[in-house]
Formats: C-alpha cells, structure tokens, sequence
C-alpha cells in the first residue's frame, strides 16, 4: 500500500485525519500546558521562600 | 459555657487571627474591640457557625458546635450587619416569621408589644422598605425582646440607632446579662455596661490611635 | 481494618502524596506512550478495513476508548468526591479537581471523532440523538464543574462545592450508558456487552482495547502531574514544599 | 418541625403575594416564549402541530431556570437566609418548603396555562393531556434540580450563567422524556413509557435535591 | 462631557469583565435557546430549516429582554445610580454610555455567535449574512428601547414582568422585521424593505430612547 | 449660600415636616437633629434635589436647584446610607471613577494617597466586596478628600468607622468648613466640631427620652 493511498484512507482522509488529528494536538498540548503550570508553580514557591528569607534577615 | 480552643482564621493572603482561645461563662459580656477590618464580624460569624475556622474549634458546654448543629443553634441569636428584614413584609409579620423559624412561636399580641417597646408606634403595620435605617434596624432588634437564647450575638448593634433607643437596647442587653445570658457585642460607639460582669477582647494589627 | 486506615491517611496527606504522585507520573507516561503508539500501529497497520465502513471506521480506534474515559474519569472523580465527605482529606478534593481538565478534553474528543465520523456514515455532524446528546450534556457536566471552581476564590468553598456537584451529576453516567438502550437511536449499541461476549472481528476489538489502555495510562498520567501542581499551589507556604529538591535548584 | 415548612412556605407564597410581579413574570415570559414563535414562524398549522411539543417544554424549562435566579438570591441579599441557617430547623426542609413555594409560585401557574395555549398550535385533546401531565410532573422537578445549581453558585461572580450550565445539563433528561411523552402521543403512539420515566426523575430528585440544597447553602452562605 | 460618556462605558465594560457571566450570561442563554430547540422539536431538517429565523429572532428578543433587568437595577441598589443623577453630567449621556455598554456586553456576542449556530439549521450563506445584518442593527435597538422599560420599573415591585409587559409591545415590530428579513431571503425574495425598516427603526430609538430613559431614571430615584 | 423656603414633605400618610425654613452660609455646619424617622434622610435627599418637596423650594445663590440642575450638583457631595461602591471594582477603580464623574478627574496617584490617608493600606486593590464595613465606608468617604465641591451632605458618616477614623473624618470635615465650605451632617453619635460655626436644626415629634 502506497503512502498516497494510506493517506488517502480510501476517501475518509478528511474525516480520519480530522478526528486523530485533533486528537494529537489535544493530548501533546495537555502535557505541555501542565508543564508551564509545574513550572510556575515552582517559580512561585521559590518567590516565596526568597521572601521568608528576607524577612528572616 | 462557651469555649474558643485556639481559633485561626485566615482571609485572602492575611490572617486575621491565630491562636485564638477564651471561654465565656453565664451571666457575662464579651466585648470585641478591634479597628475596621480586624475580625470582629469575621469571629462573630465563625462563632456562630456560619464561617469554617482554618484551624482551631468552637465548643458548646464542652461539644463541638459542628456536631451539635440544631442544638446549638437553638441557643444562639446572631443580629449582623445584615437586618435580616424582607421589605415588603411589614415589621409584625417580619418578627412573627422569625421567631417562629427559631422554634417560639409567638402571638400577634405579642409582636405588636415588642415593636412598641422598640418604639415603633404608628409603623408596626408599614412594609419595612418605607422605614428609616433607625427604624428597619429597631425592627430587626425587636426579636431580642421576644427571644430566650441564651447567647447573643450582636454585631454593631447600636449603629443607625438615635440616643434613646442606644440606651433602650442597653438596658436590654444588661438585663440579659444579669439573668444569666452571655452577650458577644462589638461597637464602636460608648457603651455603659456595668463593669464586672464584661470581659474584653482586642483584635487587630494596628496601633490605635492609626487611621 | 484500623491499620489499613492508617496508612490510607499517611497517603492521603499531601506531603506524602505528592512524590508517590511523582513516581506514578514516570511509570504512566512511559506506559501511555507505548500502549498508543502499538494501537496507532495496529489501528492502521494491523486492524482490517471494515466491509461496509471502509477505512472511515478506523476513528472507531479513538472515539470509543475517548468516549469511555469520558464517563470512566467522571465516576472516578464521583469516587474521589465521596472519599473526601467520609474521610474529609483534603487530597481528594485536589485529585477531583486535577481529574476534570482531562476528562473534559475526553469527552470533548469523544464528541469531535463522533462527528468526524458521523458525517461519513449517517451524512451529518451532528443528530439530537440520545447518545450524541447524552455525551454533549457529559461535556457540559465538565466545564460546569470546572466554571464552578473558577468562580469561586476560596479553596475550601470551591473543593466543598465541586464535590458536591460531581455527586450530583453522577446520575447522568447510567443514562449516558443506558441511553442507546433506552432509546432506538441510530448510534451503535454496546459491541461490548457487560456479560463479556464481543459482537466484534477479535483483532478491532484488540486494537480498541489497547487504545483503551493507552488512553487510561495517559489520563493517570496528566492527572497526577496536574496534582502536583496544585499540591504546590495550596502548600506553598508549608516547610515541607520549601525544603523539595525541585524548589532549592 | 412541619412548623418549620409551613411558616416558611406561607412566608414565601405571602412574599409572592406582595410583589406578584413574581407570579407573573414567569407565567408571562412562558406565554410570551410560546406565543412569539407563530410570530417569528408563521402560522402553517402544520408546522405549529409538530413543533409545539418542543416550544412548550424548551418555554417550560427556560422559565424554570430563569426563575431559579430569585430562589434565594433575595433571601441572600437581606439576610434572612443568614438567619435560616442559624435557625434550630433541619435546614433541607427550610430549603424543601422554600421549592415548593416556588413552584407553586412559578411552576403551577404556568402547568395550568399550557392547554390553553396548546389550542393555538391545534393540539389534539389527549396530547393535550399529556401535555398537561407531563408538566405537572416535570416542573417540579426542574424546580427541585433548579434549587442545588442556585444554591452553588450563590453569590458568585459569576452567577446567572453558571445556574444554566451547572442545571442544563440535569434539565435535558427532563426535557426529553417530557417532549417525548407528549410528541409519542401526538404521533399515536403512546407515551407511557417516558412518563415513568419522568416519574422516577420526580421521585428521585424529591429525595435528594433538597438534602443537596441545603448542603450546598451551608457552603454559599459562608 | 464625552469624558463622562467614556467613563461610563469603560467602567461598565470593566465591570462585565470582572463578573465575566453577564457576558456569557446572555450569549450562553442565546445557544441554549436555539440549540434546545432542535432537541424538543427532532432532527428534521427540513422542519429546522423552517423555523429557524424565528428561533433565531424569538432568541434573541428574549435574551436582550432578560439582559434588562440587569442594565439599572445593579447600580441602583448600591447606590451608584443615585450618585450618578448626583453628577454634573447631562443625564441621557450616562445613559447612552451604560446602554452602549451594555449592548456591546450582551449584545454583540450573540449577533457574532449566531452565524455559526445557524449551520445547526443548515441555513444558506445569504440567509446568514442577512441574519448577521439585521441583529446587527436589530439588537442595538432592543437595548435602547429596553432602556426606557429598565428605567421605569427601576426599584417597583413588580420589575420583571412589568420590564416585560412595557417593552413587549415595543419588540415586536423589531422582531417582525427582523425575522420577516431573514425568511424573506430564505425563500428567495430579497428582504432589502424589511432592513430598511429596521434601520429606521433603530435611527428613532438612537434619538429618543436616551432622552426617555433619563427622564424615566429620575422619576424611579426619588 | 443655601436657602430652604418652607419646604414641606409628606412620606406616606405622615407629614414629616413642614413650613421649614432656614439658609446657610459659607463656612458653617449644619447638624441636622431627630430621633428615628424623623426626617432626616428625606430632607437631606430633598435638599440634594433626589426628591420632590410636596411644597416650597430650595434655592442656591437665589436660583431654584430644579433650574439650575448640572451646575447645582457640581458644587455638592451627598454621602448616604448606600455606599455607592462597586463591590466588584477595586478601591482605587470605585474612586477614580466616581471623582471622573463628578468632573474631576484624579491620576492613580491621587487615588492612592487619599485611601492610604484613609487608613487602607494594603487593601487598595482588593475588590470591594471583600472589604469590611467600616473599609467600605472609607472607601466611599476617600472623596472628600479629592473633592471641591462647596456643600457635603453627610447622612450618618460615622456609621461603622472605628474611633480613629471618626477622629481624622471629624478633623477632615473641620477643615473644610474652615475653608469656606458647607456641611449639611446627621449623625446619633457626638460630634466635637468647634462650635460658633455650627447651626443646629431639630426635626421630629417624639419627646426626648422617647424610645
Ligand atoms: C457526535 C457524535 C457521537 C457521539 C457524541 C458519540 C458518543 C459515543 C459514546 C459516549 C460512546 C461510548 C458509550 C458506550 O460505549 O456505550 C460511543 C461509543 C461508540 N460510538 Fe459513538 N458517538 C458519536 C458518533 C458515532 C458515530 C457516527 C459512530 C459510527 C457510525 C459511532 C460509533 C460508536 C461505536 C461503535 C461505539 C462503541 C460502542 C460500544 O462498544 O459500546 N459513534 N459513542
Ligand atoms: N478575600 C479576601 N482577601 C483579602 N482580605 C480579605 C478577604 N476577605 C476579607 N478580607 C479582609 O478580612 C477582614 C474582614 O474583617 P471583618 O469584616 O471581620 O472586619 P471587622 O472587624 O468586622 O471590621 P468592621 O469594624 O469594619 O466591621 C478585612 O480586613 C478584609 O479586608
Ligand atoms: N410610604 C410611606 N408611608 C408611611 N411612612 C413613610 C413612608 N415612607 C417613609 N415613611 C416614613 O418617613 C420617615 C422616613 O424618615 P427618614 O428615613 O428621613 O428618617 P431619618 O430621620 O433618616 O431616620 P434615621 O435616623 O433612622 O435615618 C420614616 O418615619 C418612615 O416611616
Ligand atoms: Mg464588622
Ligand atoms: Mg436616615
């Protein structure tokens, strides 16, 4: 079966891609998105202690 | 016997107190003091019930008010800054209603009196939106007249009050006091309770005498 | 009984749960990418070509194993919420709200390939059919419970008003479930039926469950790293979040 | 204890009494919703006879979740609702009698107006019927659902909207059994069916919405 | 002066921002209106097709009719409206900015929603532009007539209906129009008679509706 | 300079006052007596051009207020009972906005200064609503400090303020009349404004000492 062909998806191309398309943008954006929120929450929890510190001082 | 073991409670990123522990026996009068924004309202509310305390605990003759719900509630009058009246209810209906959620129905005898002991003759039968502040405000306190809780809680009672009905509602609450009640009162305004019986309790971070 | 009790409380305390949530990130991630990549592969490699939906019918391999995490996530969630009443651990409360994100996207998915391959087979998007609406009203069950957090800016209100809500829309799995039952609809019936019999060419049945899985590892996955973040976001004024290796570097 | 509903469903049905305004406005924005479409549609009776059972119950259930809005949002506002919760009553049946004054306010009326409307769209008698019992049935469980999303979003930023998305969703079922029931009879075959099923939503949501209300009050009035 | 205007508007479109519902509020009742139908009614298309420019404008009546009680009441009860009639501003400026506010909150959302709502009823391109068009100039109209309503009933018991009963009277035409344009185009014969009476329509209440709802606003503060 | 000529208002079926009149000049205080009800809101109201006398009228520098409108209400500053904050906008966004309004526009700055000089450190940008009474009321009060207009009408500003705040307001009102100003003021509670300056008006039917 050529690439054409399996692109193609017998016609359904549209339809296929569109939906496993989506479908990978969704779930490789999700872990991304976490990962900015992992990180600003580190970022912000470190302000913090920077700030405690501070204060001890 | 009301006990406060170390209460904290915490609002957006201020805490407002922590470590918060006293026990208020029969017969007296808990006066908070404390600049705007200190907790007064904030205490009274967790008192009540109403606001979850971050840490610490309420207990009512020794059990956790949590768990004593309705029985605790059955004790407890709140008067807050909200008056609590429906406007287009007339102040009779407004304190019947009332008193007959807080378990003690009374007659329509008995609502007329209390409102004319507050003072409010010639107004009993007006839908409270028409009244004054000084007049809603009257009609909310009226329930103390009628009600046998033993434990008030009032929040700036004495606000929009004139001089006459301030000293009315002073005599009230002493007398309360003197049958064995407790009393929970914040004001900011003069009150002549005689002392004794009025333990004090200071919230706030300012120095008085700060704006 | 006690002791098990015991130490269901030493995990549910955040300072506990939060590397053993670490752990399982690694492990579910490393599953998820193997398990979907074998079900891409078998779902267009290995997996035949229907008779009468041609290749169309491979969306099958992503809207069903979506559709079911869909209402498998919400019942979690539902479990997650009534631990949290019985027990009142406050980790519970953050495994609902980390859950809902995904189960959202779920859901939505489910909808999207739905009408992806609605339009081929039944010539439109989108019909008022039972199941179809059953699905959209999961989407909304969703983004209500994720609106109703956001709404609302005080932690313990919006933990305590959350799971009541999940609670209370757990009614609508069975009639999403049941729907295709209930009424004749022009959405597939259940091929798997609960008594295990599989009205289905073995190998597409194989394929649909290791996507299944693979979609299962994957919401483990985000699920437990989206905790941990809000694990940092509640407790990050506590001594135990300031002394985490990740922090100091 | 029944004290207890009692003084709070007169209290209520009195409140609606003074201002009837609210009796009305429900009642009227249903009749409005109704009436409006032979406007926007025009008046082919045979188009009107297929879409009535849809205009009547999407009129009926937007009119419910409209008027969840003022269940306890005015309660809220003056602080009574404050002082319910600190009343010595179990508060689900402060909360049940608060729904039922509420529909008898909103929901009864505009149950008893449907057949009269239903004639404009030519309805046969029996869909009428239906019509009729599956309001009957139906509203007061919207009205019963309605009651835990107001509670929820009480005093919330985002209030109207949050109510619409967090009750849809628990609506729809309502919806569909009711227009069912009634397009069923309408085509000729029979609606029972669906009407247990409504049946079983009313019981259901009789049981355990005002329990869900009233948690979900204590957890809004803080 | 047009400072004055200015600031209203801005702090009226800070307000929606903060509570983000009011916006959504409407738009979202709007969809649920026009998607439900379908739902009760069944998926015929034909049928859909049909109805679909009087749901449309039957929806969006409804939904600015709704937004309304919301235009005064907020600021009245807290006291802002109060110190606005208190401001040396020319009344019926406030009022257009808070209308003009008020229309781009709940408004605009819903004339730029509903294009692509009308693919659920798979309407023609030309159909769709002429339904953009005529909410475009048809809701603006809604609001400013409203106004008047809002204004008047401001503080009555009563409110809600009354809103209603005053400004029903007044839509209509509008959602005749409105409605009247779009099938017109539907069914192939151009809908330009109908626009231009809508444009006329809005012209005159751009005129006067301010000037009303001004003189209204201060007969309600006393 | 303010002249009220026998201005009469009747709420209800009761006349509140009637055949009252009195003027005010530069530079005085006007302290408005009576016990609950007994008119003062409606005559400050009536006074602000808010309601209708039933009869006479109220003239400013000679002209009726009804004529004179816009420019009538450029010189004045009712504070009521309502707060007229916006509890969704923040301290800052309620002031700016409400001083733009009245025509004055004040820069960020400015709005900052006048809440810190109400003692509301540190809760400058926190939407209203979670403010407690008495911040609100600053809140509101904050504009008298940017505001130049000539008369304030002050409907119970003391209402919820703690005593340092009630100090700084009294000082702050002080000085205004010092400088030329007018005050029109209700208030229950005392007030120590340096007398000579101060003209007094009793309104009302009951007897002193009357609840
Ligand atoms: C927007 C449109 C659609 C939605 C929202 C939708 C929703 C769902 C849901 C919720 C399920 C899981 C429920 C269950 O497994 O019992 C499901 C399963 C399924 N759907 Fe869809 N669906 C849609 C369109 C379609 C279309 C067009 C087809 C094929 C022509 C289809 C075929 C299936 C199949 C074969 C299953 C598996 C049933 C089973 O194994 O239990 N769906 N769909
Ligand atoms: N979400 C929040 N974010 C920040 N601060 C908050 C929040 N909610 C409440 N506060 C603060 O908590 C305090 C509430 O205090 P409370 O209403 O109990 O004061 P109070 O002692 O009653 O004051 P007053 O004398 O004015 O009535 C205020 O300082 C307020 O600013
Ligand atoms: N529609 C009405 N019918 C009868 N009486 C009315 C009506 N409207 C107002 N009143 C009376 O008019 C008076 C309004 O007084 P106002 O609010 O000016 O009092 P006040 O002096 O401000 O009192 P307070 O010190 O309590 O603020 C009240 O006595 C009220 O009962
Ligand atoms: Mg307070
Ligand atoms: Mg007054």
């Amino acid at each position: 079966m050529s690439v054409a062909e399996f692109f193609d998806m017998g016609g359904y191309a549209l339809y296929v891609w569109g939906s496993f398309g989506v479908c990978a943008l969704l779930m490789i954006a999700e872990p991304l998105l976490l990962r900015s929120r992992r990180r600003n929450a580190l970022r912000r929890v470190a302000r913090i202690i920077r700030m405690n510190a501070e204060d001890t001082k | 016997m009301l006990e406060v073991v170390d209460l904290e409670c915490v609002r957006g990123d201020r805490r407002l107190f922590s470590g918060l522990s006293f026990s208020l026996g029969g017969g007296t009068l808990l006066h908070l003091h404390g600049h705007n924004g200190s907790g007064k309202t904030t205490l009274m509310r967790t008192l009540c019930g109403l606001v979850q305390p971050t840490a610490g605990e309420v207990l009512w003759d020794g059990e956790s008010i949590r768990k004593q719900g309705e029985d605790y509630r059955r004790d407890l009058v709140y008067i807050g800054h909200k008056s609590g009246i429906k406007g287009d209810l007339t102040g009779i209906e407004n304190l019947r209603i009332s008193c007959a959620l807080d378990g003690v129905a009374i007659s329509e005898k008995q609502a007329w009196d209390a409102l004319e002991q507050m003072g409010l003759n010639g107004h009993e039968d007006l839908p409270a939106r028409v009244l004054s502040q000084g007049q809603t405000r009257r009609v909310s306190l009226a329930r103390l007249l009628v009600n046998r809780s033993r434990i008030w809680v009032l929040d700036e009672p004495f606000t929009a009050l004139d001089k006459a009905a301030v000293e009315f509602l002073q005599s009230v609450i002493r007398s309360h006091v003197d049958a064995g009640g407790m009393v929970i009162l914040t004001t900011h305004q003069e009150v002549k309770i005689t002392k004794g019986q009025v333990q004090e309790l200071q919230l706030g971070w300012k120095r008085d005498g700060d704006v | 009984m006690s002791s098990r009790l015991i130490n269901w409380f030493k995990f549910s305390s955040p300072s506990t749960f939060y590397p053993l949530a670490g752990r399982m990130v690694t492990l579910f991630s490393i599953l998820a990418v193997v398990l979907i990549a074998v079900g891409l592969y078998m779902s267009f490699f290995i997996a035949p070509t229907d008779y009468k939906q041609g290749e169309g019918y491979r969306i099958i391999y992503i809207h069903v194993p979506a559709a079911w995490m869909s209402m498998f996530i919400y019942v979690v969630m539902a479990g997650w919420s009534i631990l949290g009443l019985i027990y009142n651990t406050r980790i519970s409360a953050m495994m609902t709200s980390a859950l809902a994100p995904t189960g959202a996207i779920f859901a939505f998915l489910s909808l999207w390939t739905g009408a992806f391959w609605g339009k081929p087979m039944w010539g439109t998007w989108w019909v008022w059919d039972a199941r179809l609406t059953s699905a959209l009203i999961l989407f909304f069950l969703y983004l209500g419970f994720i609106a109703l957090q956001g709404a609302i800016d005080d932690n313990r209100r919006s933990d305590r008003a959350g799971a009541l809500l999940v609670m209370v829309g757990i009614v609508n799995i069975p009639i999403i479930y049941f729907s295709v039952k209930w009424w004749n609809t022009l959405h597939q019936g259940a091929t798997i039926k609960m008594s295990g019999g599989a009205s289905m060419d073995p190998v597409m049945l194989w394929t649909m469950l290791i996507m299944t899985f693979g979609f299962w590892a994957y919401a483990i996955a985000a699920a437990m790293s989206r905790v941990r973040s809000i694990i940092l976001e509640r407790e990050r004024d506590t001594t135990w979040v300031s002394e985490l290796p990740e922090v100091n570097r | 204890m029944f004290e207890a509903f009692y003084t709070i469903v007169s209290r209520d049905l009195l409140l609606a009494l003074r201002r009837r305004s609210d009796i009305f406005s429900t009642l009227f924005f249903f009749v409005i919703v109704v009436s409006l479409f032979p406007l926007g549609i025009g008046p082919e009776m045979a188009t009107l006879r297929l879409i009535a059972p849809g205009v009547f119950w999407v009129a009926a259930l937007l009119a419910s979740m409209l008027a969840l809005e003022r269940l306890f949002a005015a309660d809220f506002d003056d602080g009574t609702l404050e002082q319910m919760l600190l009343t010595p009553q179990p508060l689900f049946l402060l909360v049940l009698g608060k729904i039922t004054a509420h529909w008898l306010v909103t929901g009864l009326p505009l149950v008893l107006m449907a057949p009269l409307l239903g004639l404009q769209y030519d309805l046969g008698i029996d869909a009428l019927q239906v019509m009729l019992v599956t309001l009957l049935m139906g509203t007061p469980a919207l009205s019963l659902i309605g009651g835990i999303g107001a509670a929820l979003t009480l005093g919330l930023r985002g209030g109207g909207v949050l109510v619409s998305l967090l009750v849809l969703p628990l609506y729809i079922p309502v919806l569909i059994f009711g227009a069912g029931a009634v397009e069923a009879t309408a085509s000729g075959l029979g609606g029972a069916g669906h009407i247990y099923m409504l049946g079983a939503i009313l019981v259901m949501s009789l049981v355990l919405a005002p329990l869900a209300s009233a948690a979900a009050l204590r957890i809004s009035a803080e």
